[in-house]
Formats: C-alpha cells, structure tokens, sequence
C-alpha cells in the first residue's frame, strides 16, 4: 500500500524559509505570488493491505514523530 | 562464462570512453572479448580518473620523500610524521564536474570522499579546508554556483562533525562552465597504527560496510574525465547524494574496529566504486579477489552485475577482516546501524572474478587491470613566454589611495566570511587560528604542538607561465605556513587542468608539474598525496591551469603562532624581501588597469628559503609582533588587512621609489610584512643585513587610518565596509 | 560535579562538551548511549550536546528526542536533576517537550558559525551564578537552526517568569536586530524551564574555556555549575 | 487563488532522511512501515483568478527555484 502524509506549518507561525522563497520568486520576476508557506510530504510504502489499520499506524506516526504537533498540522491519505 | 548478453560493438566501447586501440589492448590481454560488466569495469579502471594515464609520466618526476614522510602518494592519503608518536593524514580531491552538474551535491560528496579517505588510513579527521573557483561573477550562473557549493561544504561537514578552518575563492570568466571544487582533509593518527589497501592472507573475508549500493553515479569516474559538451546538462548520469550522517556512523564503527585490531586492509569506495576498491586490495596485496554481489547491500532492485560494480554510492568501505575478529567487528558495525556483509574473500590466483547469480560475470588478471592500463606520454608544446613589463610603462589610471580603496572590495581580494561563516571552522575545540589569516592553526590533541594548513595557488600567473606559476604556488603554500611560525612539512597537490590531449594544456600541465617539483625540491616541502582533474572544459575552452596546493607544516607550540593583525600602536612595520615592484600579471595591472597581461612574477627559490628562515626565527624568538606574507595585490593589500584585521592603522612614509605604483602593489615574491617593538627595530634591521635578507622600515602603527605620506588618509572603517561588503552585496543580488 | 553526556547517532560536539566539563570539574564525565535507559546512580547533571543527531533528518531533535535515553533524561529532570543542552541539545528539549518552543531555520536560511554577545539576564540560577545579572559574554554560534519561536502567551511566560536566561545582544548589552544573528524572538538564545533545573541554549559555551585558545567566557557557565553543586 | 506545488525526490535518487525516518518509525514500534521518502510542499498564494497564467507562472517557479530538477520531479495543483 501506498500512502501520503503531508504537514504543514499552522496558520499564524513564522515560516522563515517561506519568506525566503516568497523573495526570491519576486527577483525571479515571478509575477503574482502573494506568499508562500512551505510543508513536508512524506510517501510511505505500507506493508499489507489492511488500510483501517495503515491509517490508524500512520496517526501514531504522525503524532509521534512526523509532525510537531506544537507548530504543524498533518493530512493523511492511504492510496491503497 | 556468463555468456555476453550484449554484443561488445565499437559504438558500446565508445561510449564507455575507450578508445579503439585501448579496447583492442583489453582484448589481447583477455584473450577473448570482455563480457558487459568486465567493459564496464576497464572502463573505470582506464579512465583518466582512475589511470592517471595521461599525467602518470610527469607525475614521476616529483619529489615524494623526505625523513618525516611516512607514506607518500599511492594510498589513500599521505602520512607525515609530526613528533610524539602522531601523524598527520591528508589529502586534496576534487569534484568539479559533479558540482557544476548539481552544486550542492556535488560539493557534499566531495567533501565526503576526501574526508573517507582520510579516516580509511585509521586517522580522525581535525580539520578540512576548500579551493573553489567560479566563474565571472556576472555570468548567470556564477551565484547558484557559489551558493550551492558553499552550502554543500558546509552542510557536509558541519553535520560530519569536522572544522573547516581554510581555502580560497576566486573567480575568473574562464571558470564560467567548469567551475572547480577542491577539498582537503587532514586527520590525526598515532604513527604505528596507520592503516593500508594492501590485503594479505589467502581465504581472508572481505567485508561491505557502510550505506547501501544504488544505481547513483554509474559511470561518475568516466565522466569525471570527459569533456563537456553542448549537451552535457541532458546527458548527466543519476546524481550522487551525500548523507553525512551515515558518514559520521562510518567514521565512529571504523575507528572503533580499528583500536580493536580487528583490520587486516581497508579501502574506501570512492570513484569506481566497488571495482576500483576490491582490485586495488587484491593487487596491492599480491592476491586475487573472488566477489559474490549476492551478498552485497543493495537499495533498489534488480540491479544487475555491471551496475554494482559501477555504482559510485557514497559512505561505504570495503576490508579484509581478522577471520577471527568477524564477529566482533560485525556487533560494532551494527550498533552503529551500519549495513555489514561479508562478500568475497582473497584467492592465492591474482584473478579478479565476479560472480552474480550463480554465473561468473567477471574474470580477469587483478594486477594488469592496474597496470596494464594505457599510460601516454601526449604531445605537449610549451606555453610561450610573454614579455615582461616595466613597472616604468604602466601609466597610473588613478591615484595609489583610490587604487586601494578600489581593489579591497574586488572579487578576488574582498573577504570570503559570507563563506567561512557557513563553515563550523571551531568544532573541537582546537581552532587556534581561524580562517582570515594566512594559515588555519589548530592545536594538536591537548597541545602544545599545533598543525598549520593552507591552500594555495595563483592560476593567472600559471596561464602566463605554467613553470613559474607551479613555483609560485607551493612557495606561497609554504610561504603562509611560515607566517604563522609553522615548519611546512609537506604538501599534497590537486592538478586542475583542461583537456591533455590538447598539446598546449598538456604544455601547461608539464609545465607546471615541473614547477611544483622544482620548489618541492628547493624547499624541503615534499609531495606526499594529490589528485588529477583533466578535461575540465567546455566547448573547446578550457579552464585557467589551477595546480591547487595544500601545504602542512608543525608548530612546536601553537600559541607563539603569528596573526597577521597589528597588535598595538607605535610598533615598527618592516617589509621583508625586496621591492623591485614587479605589475606583470599582478591584480593591480588586470583589475585597476584593465590589462591581464605579461610575465608573472619570478620565483627565486633560494630567496624564498632565506627569507622564510628569517621570518620564522622572528616569530620563534618572539620579536615579530604581527606577520603577513605578500601575495595578490601587493604590499598596501597586505598592510590593509592587517590594519583591517585589528582596527589599528598605519603611518607609511617610505620612498615608494621609483614607481609608486608598482612600489605598492607589485607582486614580487619571497616578500613579508612584520612588525617588531620600536625598540627592537634597529637590531632586527641589523639582525636581517647580517643574514642577506632585504629589509626596510615602512613606518609605524598609529591611529585609525592608513597614511601614506602627503596622501589623503584611507580610514580603516572605509576599507573595512568595502572588503566586508563586497561578497554579501553580490549574494543578496546586487550587481556584479 | 558528577556529570553525564548524552551520545546520540550523529553527535559531533560531545568531545567538546566532555573536555571542558573535565577540565572545569576535574572529572570525566560518563558518556551515555542513546539506547541507554539508566542515568548512573549519582549523576548530578545530564549534558545533552550539540551536532546533528541523525543528521539533523526530518526536524533538528525530532528522532533523537524520541530514544530510549530520554525517557530517563525527562524523569532525571522530574526529579530535580540538572539539565543543560546546548544547540542540538536545545533543539532535542525543546522536541522532547522539556522546554517550550521551536527551533527554526536561521533567518537568512544559512548556517553560522560566529563569535556572537550574549547578555546574561541573571545570575541566581545554578547555570549563571559565575556572572552578574547584564553581563555580556562572547561566545561562539554554529548552527543553521537557532531562530527562536513560540506563541504569544509562551513567550510573555517565559519573559514574566525570568526564564529567558540568555539573549543576543549587541557587546554592550542592547538588545538589537542587527546582533540577533538568526532572528529569535526577542533574541532568546537560551531559556530555563518553569523548575528552573533545565537550561536550553543555542550558543556553545563548551568551546570558549580556554585561556590558550583565546576566550574564556563561557567557562563561568560550568564552574557557576560546579559551585552550585559543592554548595548544595 | 491557491496553488500547491509538490516536489518529490526522483526514483533512485538517495535519500537519506527518509532512511533515517524509517529506522525511527520502525523504533517507535510503528508497524508495517517498508519504505519513507521525503518530499516538500509549498502552498501558494496568488493574485488574480487566471489560472492557465497561475500555471505557467508556478512551472516557472518550480523549474527555476522551486525543484532541483536534476533529483527532483514537481507537480503543480491550481485549486482555484
Ligand atoms: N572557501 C574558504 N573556506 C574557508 N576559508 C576561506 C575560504 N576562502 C578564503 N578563506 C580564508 O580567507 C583568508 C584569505 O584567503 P586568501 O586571500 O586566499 O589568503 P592568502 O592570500 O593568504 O592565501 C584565508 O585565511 C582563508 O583561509
Ligand atoms: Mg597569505
């Protein structure tokens, strides 16, 4: 089984790296961006096929690891 | 046999960079037609990378001994004696071609192979420095280029854990599609306890260690060595990625399997991989080698027979073990979480045989696969000297105060921090002198001795003269290692060159190598490791011939190492050497004058020695306050940074005769800039006429300025906001 | 001073940190293994170095901040212990949740490694009692993610309270954007947890203890460490 | 309008963080877990509602700053 996780940063915290893609689009002469934030995404091979379950491990994974829950928000998604 | 699953066709050949008459040289050594992986594997071993085969002749004739030399070129690095049962381990590689094709990465594996060349001879690596060169800071990829190499350096080893403490930047248009990336590491290793290729033994286990084997930079060591062409951003192969990390865990296993005397041989795999690592054990050893790829590590899956023997997959090693200490070493590597797989095992045959999947894939003579690899002796025409110009003959466009004011904030000369701050240059806690002078010091485990490195070489007056040129660059290599107080010990020497079988380049790199051995010579400095990078080209033009030289040399003590900033007010500046005012080649000339023009500045080796000497024994006898060698731009550069480096200025009233111009900013050799206590002036002058060596006052430190008679005052905050801005200001975008 | 090193895969700074706390308390300290779930009996203070455990991978922190080791760090803490990580260090207390907050990338996006001027807020805590409450100290940085964060209400607690127990400053002590090299809030470069018994810092006072190696002033954090404990 | 750009590492490419991630899931007890790799995202806010413009401006953006083209493939969403 396939699937994604994907974090990103919460509304309202400071995204350093963002700002700076947000610059450097502007003297690229990139028209039109208004802001960038930037996240993570993290394609996991799954073993099994039990996809109750593989969501159910990725939520732990995400808790407890993935995503710093203090500053980020995370989005799963079992492609089976 | 493993019968040949491709047909071998001239086109095939070909493209594995062989020419006809190589491929016809495998065939009758064989005696039959290679199989796919065994094309793939002369290949490797016959490419320039690997080969030396178009600089090995010249290479000979360059002095590799000397009484503190442990180990010369032929492993991994080289090894020097440094007193107290230590030695030093270094050597300086480069990865040009793979930083141009990906900047960040390519910088990072570079900077991983050396430092796993290093630490595969039992040493802990201390200290790494690093020789870029980019191209005109105008060209639209000079500021991607700089900033992913930069990155790169420091990402690897910061994260490795090792202090960068040194090395160069400079920019030139002839590095607009080459640029290179040298990088030096140097470790510390006790001396009865270093560590070589050479297997011994018959039937001894040889053991994979490290990351896993992927398809990443299959043929990396070929196209390190082929020119690029219009279509050479298409073409590339799969990138290699650095991981430090596992690097880090590679280093810490190794070092600890090591004390445990469980190391028969050890070999890193670096370019060529796999081949290059196991051939180079058995035939140094004498033995043959027998692999089995079912055992090795791999990443991906299916991959076949040649692509294992090809990968250039970073962090990994190949040993021949203790049979008694297999388990032993095996527990080590895996609580380090490192891959650990025995995959073959010395023979008494001296043949090279591999097998995959129950079939032979390989089976050929070890030891010819090295030697019998095709050496050239290739036409070379000698650069034509260039005409010397008189100082008398090069009008002034501006007055010697602007000229300052104009070449401090140059590419060349403005300061590199926006670099060395990427770098952690403290990391163990022995950084005596950091990058901003003109050697790195760091102490020697608990002291009081201290190691002094530096890179060094001057491309523009190898260009103008390869044979001078090469002089110049090990006698200023030796020259800054003398400015801090160290005894330079020994060099290892990084040869960037364009492409050899153009005999005006192969005229250049003669030149220059003969240079180098004639100054190795003269000043006891001898080679003990180095590393070839030919065909650094694009579309016909080649890059300026940039023989990069590392220089080591001992302190007794660290903390009697000279710093080149002025240490208090009313102190005496003397000039060292002689102020003939040579402009030829000089940064005054081609950045003031616009001329990049004429014969470079001579090198008199003897001078150089005695100056050197004399400098030393100042520093040693504690007389010399502050020290700067003079190199690019001349004596008011140097006097500049040292007024820069400390915030005390200086009041010059020498004659500056009989051009001043050239008084100021000629590029004479054998020269240094010293100050000593007022009282002290009149003896070291007296001290200096007995021994031969040139000396004159220049005048004193004094105030916030430099003062050069009835000129206009330069304040040291100017020439500061200038040296400092120049670097960041074109980084941030701003013209070039 | 019994003291005890924190050795996670990637480390690089614990050679360091093991010197100078030798050098400062005359001791070895003992060096423990991130799968260790035992802090030997007697440890006065657990010292978490820097580098980059697992390389850095994911977040700064986040996988060593997850290792058996920690388990026993956070209940040594619980207990009273003292704790003090220093730039990785700071970033695994903060990931492991013994300290508030988050380590962001430096500002400008690069790693630095620079001499930078830390004012010591104040002097009646266990790491500080060597210097005086507005001293200003030089000490180096070498980190790519030392930018300071947290929310409002963390930061106006950890000000309230006096826990914010380093901030960069300029050499006289002000506090000013252009010496606030990575960009911190408020220029926060080492913090105390609420006991006061956990001190995280970015800076590395381990590398500035040696008079022959020419600074000296991040020495008084460790002999302050000393002190504090031959008093106890 | 806004736009996500999802730029994963090319199959065979290295990657390291993702190995490291995987040995720490698998130490956390996270079961089943065969493989991570690690990608960024960037969410992106544009002016203005042309979105074959938006499109071909984030292409841009992409092949210029956003993927390191040599390791990296992009993909580009416009959600409008
Ligand atoms: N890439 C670099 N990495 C580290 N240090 C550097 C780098 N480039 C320049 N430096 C430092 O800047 C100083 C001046 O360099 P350079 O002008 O080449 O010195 P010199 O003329 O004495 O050879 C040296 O101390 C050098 O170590
Ligand atoms: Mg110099």
């Amino acid at each position: 089984m396939k699937a994604r996780v994907t974090v990103t940063l919460k509304s309202g915290v400071l995204d350093p790296q963002g700002k700076a893609i947000e610059g450097a689009l502007r003297s690229l002469g990139i028209a039109g961006v208004a802001s960038v934030r930037q996240g993570k995404v993290f394609d996991i091979e799954l073993e099994g096929s039990d996809k109750a379950g593989a969501e159910a491990a990725l939520k732990d994974a995400a808790d407890k690891l993935l995503a710093n829950t203090v500053i980020e928000n995370y989005r799963i998604e079992v492609m089976g | 046999m493993n019968p040949n699953e491709t047909k071998i066709t001239p086109k095939l050949v070909a493209e594995h960079g062989l020419k006809p008459d190589e491929y016809q040289r495998i065939l009758d050594l064989i005696g039959r037609e290679p199989t796919m992986t065994e094309l793939g594997i002369f290949s490797a071993m016959w490419n320039e990378h690997c080969s030396y085969k178009s600089s090995r002749v010249h290479l000979k004739g360059l002095p590799t001994s000397a009484p503190w030399v442990i180990q010369g070129p032929g492993e991994n690095a080289g090894v020097i004696d440094i007193g107290d049962g230590l030695a030093a381990v270094f050597k300086m590689e480069s990865h040009n071609h793979p930083s141009y094709i990906e900047p960040y990465q390519g910088a990072t594996t570079g900077v991983g192979g050396i430092l796993r060349d290093v630490f595969t001879m039992g040493a802990r690596p201390i200290a790494c420095l690093n020789a870029l060169s980019f191209g005109d800071p105008s060209h639209p990829k000079t500021r991607h280029l700089v900033s992913g190499v930069v990155a790169g350096v420091g990402g690897y080893g910061n994260s490795f854990g090792v202090p960068t403490v040194g090395g160069e930047v400079r920019f030139h248009t002839r590095y607009d599609g080459n640029n290179l990336v040298n990088a030096m590491a140097v470790g510390l290793a006790e001396a009865d306890k270093i560590f070589y290729a050479a297997a011994s033994g018959v039937g001894m286990p040889i053991v994979y260690l490290g990351s896993k084997t992927g398809r990443d930079g299959i043929h990396g060591a070929s196209m390190a060595s082929a020119e690029f062409g219009e279509g050479a951003e298409e073409k590339r192969p799969t990138v290699q990625v650095g991981d430090p990390f596992s690097e880090k865990l590679l280093l810490e296993a190794c070092l600890e399997i090591m004390a445990k005397d469980c190391v028969i041989a050890i070999q890193d795999m670096g370019a060529a991989g796999l081949t290059s690592s196991a051939t180079e054990m058995g035939a140094k050893g004498n033995l043959g080698v027998t692999l089995d790829l079912d055992k090795v590590p791999c990443r991906e899956e299916g991959m076949s027979a040649y692509e294992m023997m090809l990968s250039e997959s970073q962090e990994r090693m190949l040993m021949v073990l203790k049979p008694e200490k297999e388990k032993e070493a095996e527990a080590i590597f895996r609580k380090w979480g490192l891959d650990f797989a025995v995959v073959g095992e010395t023979t008494a045959s001296t043949r090279f045989i591999v097998k995959h999947r129950g079939e032979v894939m390989a089976d050929l003579p070890i030891k010819e696969l090295g030697t019998e690899a095709p050496v050239y002796n290739r036409p070379f025409t000698e650069t034509p000297k260039l005409p010397v110009i008189k100082a008398t003959d090069v009008k002034a466009p501006m007055g010697i105060v602007a000229a300052l004011e104009h070449l401090i904030g140059t590419p060349d000369l403005a300061s590199k921090r926006w670099v060395w701050e990427q770098y952690d240059h403290i990391i163990g806690g022995n950084t005596f002198q950091r990058p901003g002078g003109d050697a790195a010091v760091v102490r020697v485990l608990d002291g009081p001795k201290g190691l002094a490195m530096t890179s060094d070489v001057t491309p523009r007056y190898c260009e103008a003269d390869p044979f001078e040129g090469g002089k110049q660059a090990v006698a200023e290599a030796w020259r800054n290692l003398t400015a801090v107080g160290a005894r330079p010990l020994a060099i290892t020497d990084n040869l960037n060159f364009g492409n050899p079988e153009k005999p005006e380049i192969m005229g250049q790199f003669v030149g220059c190598v003969r240079g180098i051995g004639e100054a190795c010579k003269a000043l006891d400095f001898p080679v003990v490791s180095g590393n070839v990078s030919l065909y650094n080209e694009t579309q016909g033009r080649g890059i300026l011939p940039t023989p990069t030289i590392g220089g080591v040399g001992l302190l007794d003590d660290f903390t009697k190492s000279a710093t080149l900033a002025f240490k208090a007010e009313g102190e005496t500046i003397l000039l060292i050497g002689g102020a003939p005012g040579w402009l030829g080649q000089s940064l005054y000339l081609r950045d003031v004058c616009g001329r990049e023009e004429g014969a470079p500045p001579p090198v008199d080796l003897a001078a150089e020695r005695k100056h050197g000497d004399f400098v030393r024994g100042l520093i040693t006898g504690g007389q010399a306050t502050a020290v700067h060698d003079l190199s690019d731009g001349g004596l008011l550069v140097a006097l500049a940074e040292m007024a820069m480096a400390s915030g005390i200025g200086a009041e010059l009233e020498a004659a500056a005769d009989p051009v001043p111009h050239a008084f100021w900013f000629g590029e004479d050799q054998a020269r240094y800039v010293v100050t000593v206590k007022a009282a002290d002036a009149a003896a070291m002058l007296e001290k200096a006429a007995k021994a031969g060596v040139p000396a004159q006052r220049l005048g004193r430190t004094a105030g916030h300025a430099l003062i050069l008679g009835s000129e206009r005052p330069i304040l040291i905050s100017t020439l500061v906001s200038r040296f400092e801005g120049w670097l960041p200001g074109y980084m941030a975008g701003s013209a070039a | 001073m019994k003291s005890a090193v924190v050795v996670f895969p990637g480390i690089n700074r614990e050679r360091d940190m093991a010197r100078t706390l030798k050098l400062v308390s005359g001791k070895e300290p003992a060096m423990l293994w991130h799968a260790d779930t035992e802090i030997p009996t007697g440890t006065d203070l657990i010292v978490i170095p820097g580098g980059f455990s697992y390389g850095d991978y994911l977040r700064c922190g986040a996988i060593a901040a997850r290792s058996p080791i920690m388990v026993a760090v956070t209940d040594f803490a619980a207990k009273g212990g003292l704790v003090l990580g220093v730039c990785n260090g700071f970033q695994i207390l903060c990931e492991s949740g013994l300290l508030p907050g988050v380590l962001m990338r430096n500002q400008n996006l690069k790693f630095i490694c620079r001499d930078v001027y830390l004012k010591v807020e104040r002097s009646d805590t266990p790491f500080t009692r060597s210097y005086n409450a507005g001293q200003v100290i030089r000490v180096p940085v070498a980190h790519g993610e030392g930018n300071y964060i947290a929310d409002g209400e963390t930061i106006a607690k950890l000000e309230g309270e006096g826990r914010v127990l380093f901030r960069y400053s300029s050499p006289d002590g002000i506090f000013d954007p252009n010496w606030n090299h990575n960009g911190a809030l408020n220029g926060i470069a080492g913090i105390l947890n609420g006991k006061g018994n956990v001190l995280g810092m970015m800076p590395h006072p381990e590398n500035h203890v040696e008079t022959v190696i020419g600074n000296t002033e991040g020495r008084g954090l460790f002999s302050g460490l000393v002190d504090h404990l031959k008093a106890a």
